[in-house]
């Protein structure tokens, strides 16, 4: 196998235990984001079950095409972030490049409808803290509805713009060749990371977009 | 109150009492287990100290029994501590039907209490000796905790939410009150007496302390001014609920759920309305936040509770304040 | 993670799934099945989230290490809901306020 | 005797000078004392609060301070002693320094991840450091709601930030450690084969992974909400105060044993050295730590009896709270069976080796009182519960980070350090840690609580007691610091293995080469094998 130059770091014996033990490393740091989100999922059960009815009148205000949309996106860029990881797999440098980079327009475009809706939201006054005006049925428990969406969406964002910064560098990197079929780990672990932020927001669109839009 | 030098706290309820025949036997298996790891380690180090430089020793391989006498035995023993502990739990839980009802309102670094009868107190509670006393408690801004150690009772107070403990003391005394939940600057300083008296000594501060009529007329008093008579009295269906009876009662909403129209269900109606309406009426009732403080709040709770007796209850409130209230 | 390598044409399927995972969780969104919403939407969001682990995250063939950090991940947060889920939902049981 | 040579071979500390070589180290051994460094230095200044507090409490009015520097000084002793100092104390110091070494690699997993770790516990510890400095936090270490988020006007955003950065360093290293030890183990090294040193330090890691994040988003949602008031846990917006407590404790309560288990994992170690014998049922202790890992997460709710927590919960969470006892009552049962029928040699681990025993199984059992339901009604927030984690803490984890300090200190440094002056100290921190705290359990059966800047005068004659023990536990903890530094320079030079032990750190010298190995040793043995010991001398 060859060892190629820098990539192996000296503490390792062989570049398959190297592999291994990033992989690893990145599960185990998704299993610590799974709880980081999770305590928030915590708090969206507890209040969702206390008050539906907010809840469905609060899901009711976001708009449902630009979060099915958001979630179509995302998911695209999550396939073509599993195509660049293949095409490093087989050594198709151009390819590599071509896939990551798609992977980020599709990031942007759905950080971009994300920003929208925020802003659509805070123009109609439904932003906490930003002259929260509402004044239809049990306001308070829409504000904290709102509350914990833009906390979750506002994390789940966050998570996307290190994403997005993290696939540029890989990108230039790719570019520069730095990654050959045998030695293409920071590929793969930025996959990782980059499925959990999709799988984040795939379970944050039904939670939040789908509750009682049949009371619409 | 004699503060002399002291192992034990007072004993001064009955759930105190049942309380330290747990801790007895907390401290018995404590002692046990200690003297046995000490006394163990001290004989072993000393017998088997060793002796020269490079001495050999026969190594005694793991012995299973051991291993699961150490087990089972602790497990069983804290068996019995949690079986012990969860039946004095259950019992503090569930205060007697018998019990006289006492309202404390705790609020950065006081206790304010109130008897039915309207008595107001700061950081004090005059209670008659033999009589269970029940607290139904809450909080203006952040929690704290209503602690006796005397009586072994202790319960968080939390804004926005009545919470409950009581005792049945069994000697007459002036005891501690302490706020046992860190609530800002003065925590230290939210402390107070609660005295239990004779009934006969505690009938004359009943009626010496200052006459405020009691706190359910208070309360019909407020449901007069703040409007909400005319609608909620009435008999006229389809503008609003008539709350006479309906303390304690099932309330179907308009949402499908069924709600008990307890003391939390009536503090929530009146000041976030549009949280729980009731099936057949409009979200039409304006919301009394910031209009009404937490004592008018337990006078109104205090009043309609009055209401959900029978019709000779109506008779009118200044009778009432003159009898002696033992409910 | 292995030296297996994941054709595009599989992934391409597990897209397809998923967008069409997503436009029916969305229809289903709409219809009123009342508590069923909620077990509908779940339902379809975990079935969407073990296509993304299983298939683009490559745990279907990876190491059973890593197969136990993502089930540990899981079992952790299912901890934390269930016990705290255990307190709200007994609230109210006994007949006094705040026990 | 043990004979002294000064150190020839090329070693770690001598490999390279100049600030640069120890501020971008990726030597894990470097890592590890500049952890040391800048724990030490947290410790002093926690433990300065402490002395503090404790001057205040000698009189009942309370007029050292007012009521509001006192409540900052108790919130920042609990925030300095337990974030910055207890969790990172052993897994950062002697697990940073060691675990390498035990599996017998060169170096852990992610070389420059634990450089990033060491930095991020910098950057958060400054964070906290500059809160306190300009006005400090009145919240208690706990940040209960809604005090912090609505009611408290101090830095409460700014300290929870600086926490909130620390709790990634914990993260990463408990990381780290898993990666290291699942992937890196020396050829022959099977699980069963491990020092017991590095199964506690698993466990820890286990911990640190899976509950960091969950404070990490309790403490951002408490500035979110102190920031936007969304109303997650402020009552007058429908949120519940309670459930900030659920998701606090969720990671508080296996926070303590994030603190606790590497002590017995350093217990262990030092107990089967100088009783030069195996550890008594070496797999149930093993296990008993990776248990105690598991059931850590099942019982916080112990700390919420009277929270108006449901009757229901508080059942369910008392019964699991006895649970996790077993394990903790497990390893004493064995340790004290491991001195059974051993040579049992009095050097000064081993004297804090008993202390951590002794005053470990104080503080588990009367850890078992506040499980108990009714009796937990009575001592809750008053100074029973005080007394309860500072045994387990100061009694069981100081005990045993100074007793591994001591142990591996010929490692470290290769130097000895003085032998009568660190008995004595021992024995002094024993005395005076029993006179501060063991009143405290009186005073809090008594009902007197906690954080109190004032208090009745019927408690004076207990905080008098406490604070004369603390005076006397103070200078416990100076001497140490003294004769460490000293014996720096005018140590005795250490042997390879000073104490006869079994481990791979001690078949390479003192102080370790850079990369600890010359050749990477086969381990053909069980773990603490002493007969192979003797051969490999003779052979």
């Amino acid at each position: 196998m060859a060892n190629h130059g820098l990539a192996l770091r000296h503490q390792f014996d062989d570049v398959a235990q190297q592999k291994e033990a990033s992989t690893f490393g990145m599960w185990l740091f998704l299993a610590t984001e799974v709880l980081f989100f999770g305590g928030m999922f915590l708090c969206y059960t507890i209040y969702r079950r206390w008050y539906p009815v907010a809840f469905g009148m609060g899901s009711n205000h976001l708009s449902l095409m630009l979060g099915a949309v958001s979630t179509a996106v995302l998911i695209c860029s999550s396939y073509f972030m599993a195509c660049s990881v293949n095409s490093a797999a087989t050594g198709k440098k151009n390819a590599l490049v071509g896939y990551l980079a798609m992977t980020i327009v599709l990031a942007i475009a759905f950080l971009a409808i994300e920003m929208s809706e925020w802003h659509m939201l805070y123009s109609e006054g439904l932003m906490p803290g930003f002259n929260f005006t509402y004044h239809e049925m049990d306001p308070r428990h829409v504000q904290l509805f709102f509350g914990l969406y833009f906390s979750m969406t506002g994390l789940h964002a966050s998570h996307v713009t290190i994403g997005i910064i993290l696939l540029t560098v890989m990108a230039v990197r790719a570019y520069r060749g730095a990654f050959t079929p045998d030695y293409h780990t920071p590929i793969e672990v930025s996959g990782l990371y980059w499925h959990f932020v999709d799988l984040v927001w795939i379970f944050l669109f039904p939670l939040y977009y789908l509750i009682a839009r049949h009371l619409q | 109150m004699n503060s002399g030098f002291r192992l034990f706290p007072e004993q001064a309820s009955t759930t105190a009492q049942h309380l330290d025949h747990v801790t007895i036997y907390l401290l018995i298996v404590a002692a046990f287990f200690s003297t046995l790891i000490f006394a163990l380690i001290f004989y072993f180090a000393v017998k088997y100290r060793r002796r020269a430089e490079h001495e050999r020793v026969v190594e005694s391989h793991g012995g299973m029994t051991l291993e699961i006498i150490w087990t089972v035995v602790p497990f069983l023993l804290m068996m019995v501590m949690f079986v012990w502990g969860a039946n004095v739990f259950f019992e503090m839980s569930r205060p007697p039907d018998d019990a006289m009802n006492v309202y404390v309102v705790g609020k950065q670094w006081m206790w304010k209490t109130q008897h039915l009868e309207g008595q107001r107190e700061i950081n004090e509670l005059h209670v008659p000796l033999g009589r269970p006393v029940r607290l139904t408690m809450t909080s203006e801004d952040v929690i704290h905790s209503f602690y006796m150690p005397a009586f072994r009772v202790k319960f968080d107070v939390l804004p926005g939410r009545y919470t409950t403990a009581w005792f049945n003391p069994i000697k007459a005394g002036k005891y501690h009150l302490f706020c046992a939940e860190y609530c800002g600057t003065l925590h230290s300083g939210m402390i107070g007496w609660i005295y239990v008296m004779e009934p006969a000594e505690y009938e004359r501060w009943l009626a010496g302390g200052p006459a405020g009529e009691s706190l359910a007329s208070g309360g019909e008093k407020l449901f007069q001014e703040r409007g909400c008579a005319n609608c909620h009295l009435s008999d006229k269906p389809g503008r609003c609920p008539n709350l006479v009876g309906i303390f304690g009662q099932p309330v179907q909403l308009t949402t499908g759920q069924t709600v008990k129209a307890d003391e939390a269900y009536v503090r929530e109606s009146i000041l976030d309305p549009s949280a729980k309406v009731v099936a057949g009426y409009q979200n039409i009732m304006p919301s009394f936040q910031g209009l009404v403080t937490e004592e008018d709040l337990l006078q109104l709770i205090e009043y309609i509770k009055s209401l959900a007796k029978p019709q000779q209850q109506a008779a009118p409130p200044a009778a009432r304040a003159g009898r002696k209230q033992n409910r | 993670m292995s030296e297996h390598i994941v054709t595009k044409k599989q992934y391409g399927f597990v897209f397809v799934t998923l967008m069409v995972l997503t436009l029916v969780t969305t229809y289903a969104g709409m219809k009123d099945l009342g508590p069923l919403n909620v077990v509908v939407a779940l339902a379809i969001a975990v079935i969407k989230a073990s296509l993304v682990v299983l298939f683009f995250m490559h745990v279907y063939w990876s190491t059973k290490l890593n197969k136990i950090v993502v089930v540990s991940g899981i079992a952790w947060l299912g901890l934390l809901l269930w016990l705290t889920v255990s307190d709200f939902a007994t609230r109210g049981w006994l007949p006094f306020p705040g026990k | 005797m043990i004979t002294a040579i000064a150190p020839t071979r090329d070693n770690y500390l001598t490999h390279e000078y100049g600030i640069k070589s120890w501020l971008f180290t990726q030597d894990h051994k470097r890592i590890a004392l500049l952890y040391l460094g800048a724990i030490s230095f947290f410790f002093f200044l926690g433990g300065v609060f402490a002395t503090i507090i404790r001057l205040e409490l000698l009189t009942p009015p309370g007029d050292l301070v007012s009521a509001q520097t006192y409540n900052k000084l108790f919130s920042l002793h609990g925030i300095f002693m337990i974030f910055l100092f207890m969790i990172p104390s052993i897994p950062a110091t002697l697990g940073n320094f060691l675990v390498p070494m035990m599996i017998g690699c060169k170096d852990l997993a992610f070389p420059k991840l634990n450089l990033l770790s060491w930095y991020i516990f910098m950057a958060g510890g400054a964070l906290v450091m500059y809160a306190m400095l300009v006005g400090g936090v009145d919240t208690g270490w706990t940040f209960y709601t809604p005090f912090s988020t609505s009611y408290a006007n101090t830095y409460v955003i700014l300290t929870a930030t600086g926490i909130f950065i620390t709790g990634f360093s914990s993260i990463l290293t408990g990381l780290n450690f898993i990666v290291t030890i699942h992937r890196m183990r020396a050829p022959g090294l099977t699980w069963f084969r491990l020092p017991l040193f590095i199964w506690s330090m698993y466990a820890t890691s286990v911990i640190q992974v899976l509950g960091t994040p969950v404070i990490a988003v309790t403490l951002l949602l408490v500035a979110v909400e102190r920031g936007f008031h969304i109303g997650i846990f402020d009552p007058n917006l429908g949120g519940d105060p309670v459930l900030f407590q659920h998701l606090f404790w969720f990671y508080s309560h296996p926070a303590v044993y994030i603190m606790v288990l590497p002590g017995m994992g350093v217990i262990s170690e030092v107990i089967s050295v100088y009783s030069r014998k195996k550890v008594f049922g070496y797999k149930f202790v093993a296990f008993s730590s990776v248990a105690i890992a598991v059931l850590s997460f099942l019982v916080w709710g112990h700390h919420m009896f009277v929270s108006s927590q449901s009757v229901y919960a508080s059942l369910v969470f008392s019964f699991l709270s006895f649970l996790v006892a077993v394990p903790s009552a497990i390893k004493v049962f064995n340790w004290t069976a491991t001195l059974y029928k051993g040579s049992i040699s009095y050097d000064t681990p081993m004297l804090y080796a008993f202390g951590f025993i002794g005053l470990f199984t104080i503080g588990g059992l009367t850890g078992t009182f506040l499980a108990t339901l009714g009796f937990d009604v009575h001592v809750t927030d008053t100074y029973f519960v005080v007394a309860h984690f500072h045994y387990i803490m100061v009694g069981g984890t100081m005990m045993a980070y100074l007793g591994g300090l001591h142990y591996w200190w010929p490692k470290i440094t290769g130097r000895m350090y003085p032998e009568g002056w660190a008995k004595l100290s021992a024995l002094v921190v024993f005395l005076g840690f029993n006179l501060t705290f063991f009143p405290q359990f009186i005073m809090g059966y008594l009902g007197m609580p906690r954080r109190y800047h004032a208090y009745p005068p019927e408690f004076q004659i207990y905080h008098v007691l406490s604070t004369a023990g603390a005076s006397v536990l103070a200078v416990g903890y100076v001497i140490p610091a003294i004769y460490f530094i000293w014996s720096m320079r005018y140590g005795k030079f250490a042997p390879d293995n000073p104490w006869g032990a079994t481990g791979l750190e001690w078949q390479t010298t003192s102080p370790p080469p850079p990369e600890n190995f010359e050749i990477t040793p086969v381990v053909g043995y069980d773990a603490y094998d002493y007969s192979i010991l003797e051969e490999m001398k003779v052979g």
